[in-house]
């Protein structure tokens, strides 16, 4: 059963590793912080399963973060690193 | 703890950390521009703290050495600390200069280096 | 249990060198800084994997997140690229030194 | 293997087709809108068949409760981020992508 477990965590690693070509390829910022909530969420389910295989219930309280860190990063990303480029609308708040 | 080919689950973490903290050490040297320099030391300080982790898990037993894993919880809030004190140093020599890369010229200025 | 553990923690290490080559080796500031984040997410599932809940618990909640969120915005504040040794131009001539 | 670790086992594969489809849609969507589709339904989906899963296993209540609060929380996190990252798209001009004639 655990190796059931840990098989199809590894089947999300790969997922996870595949989603990095959208951070390599995406033509706007956006795609590529969209790609980093995905590792966000996946990641979480990672954990839930970690937590059951290697019994570890500290894990799942890890998900909790995981899924905050998430939020964080892209409420960090709207309101702080994506300007409009020079010939687009100028409508984003600079300081 | 099961080996592969004489290498345990411990020693592969281990040496993953040594490899990150070169590849981050060399990236500090010879990245010019300040985010990626702070970015460097950042993926080092990573390598280290696996490297540490791993040695706390080579105690026998099923419960890890508790000293390096409170190293590591200190150096972690530290290296975030340090970060976000370079990036406001950055952030102001951009501010101040119009750029951010660590010039040849900018070392000249000072007096640090001389050429010739 | 043993085989599919070995094949998870060599694929996680393999995709943290991996990515620490690509954070350092990439010319874009904010495609680095995106890249980073997903190393330390990665970074906190090596802590799990090394039975040190506790440590993946501090990297994921200030490592990865406000670490992220700092290095963000500083890449908002200087933005385009890190060209070595030209002005702060936003000029599209890739100038990477660093082959990887 | 009982009944219900097979049932549980169905449940993390179809949890994992998912998460599978939202990563291929990330991938081959055209643009920003339909990607973050794929990403906020997909996964939110397959994470809901993992939860569930993993929820029948389950040792206590505590358990459960905390795995359904987690889910719930990645599923308003991935809205909010999901309208967020979609608004600024727009703001800033990114043109919706429509099928070539």
């Amino acid at each position: 059963m655990k190796l059931i477990l840990v098989g199809i965590a590894s089947a999300l690693l790969l997922s996870i590793i595949v989603g990095l070509s959208r951070v390599e390829r995406g033509p706007t910022p956006a795609d590529r912080m969209l790609a980093a909530q995905l590792f966000g969420t996946t990641g979480v389910a990672i954990l839930l399963l970690l937590a059951e295989a290697m019994e570890t219930p500290a894990l799942r309280d890890v998900a909790l973060v995981f899924a905050l860190l998430a939020a964080m990063a892209a409420v960090a990303f709207v309101k702080r690193a994506w300007h409009p480029g020079p010939g687009e609308s100028e409508k984003g708040e600079r300081p | 703890m099961t080996t592969f080919a004489g290498l345990s689950q411990t020693d592969l973490y281990a040496l993953a950390g040594a490899a990150l903290f070169v590849i981050g050490l060399y990236g500090l040297i010879t990245r010019p521009h300040l985010l990626h320099k702070v970015l460097a030391l950042n993926i080092s300080s990573g390598g280290v703290f696996l490297v540490l982790v791993g040695i706390a898990r080579r105690v026998p037993g099923p419960v890890p050495d508790p000293l390096p894993h409170a190293m590591v919880l200190t150096g972690i809030v530290v290296t975030v600390s340090s970060t976000a004190f370079a990036l406001a140093l950055a952030k102001s020599i951009y501010t101040e200069t119009g750029h951010a890369v660590l010039e040849p010229d900018d070392l000249e200025e000072t007096g640090e280096v001389s050429r010739g | 249990m043993t085989l599919t553990s070995w094949i998870f923690d060599i694929v996680l290490v393999g995709t943290l060198v991996w990515l620490a080559v690509r954070v350092l080796a990439e010319v874009k500031l904010f495609k680095s800084v995106v890249l980073y984040i997903a190393f330390g997410l990665l970074v906190a599932l090596a802590w799990v994997r090394l039975a040190a809940p506790d440590i993946a618990l501090a990297e994921a909640a200030i490592g990865a997140g406000i670490t992220g969120a700092l290095l963000l915005d500083a890449a908002g504040h200087m933005r385009g690229r890190s060209q070595p040794y030209a002005s702060a131009s936003d000029e599209p001539s890739a100038g990477g030194d660093m082959d990887a | 293997m009982s009944v219900i670790d097979v049932v549980s086992v169905l449940l993390l594969v179809a949890g994992t087709f998912f998460f599978l489809a939202g990563s291929t849609g990330v991938l081959r969507f055209p643009d920003v809108y339909t990607r973050l589709h794929a990403l906020t339904k997909a996964d939110n989906l397959g994470l809901g068949f993992f939860v569930i899963g993993l929820s029948l296993r389950a040792d206590s209540w505590v358990v459960v409760v905390k795995m359904v609060l987690i889910w719930a929380l990645v599923i308003v996190a991935g809205a909010t981020a999901g309208h967020l990252v979609a608004e600024a798209a727009r703001t800033s001009g990114v043109v919706p992508w429509r099928k070539p004639r």
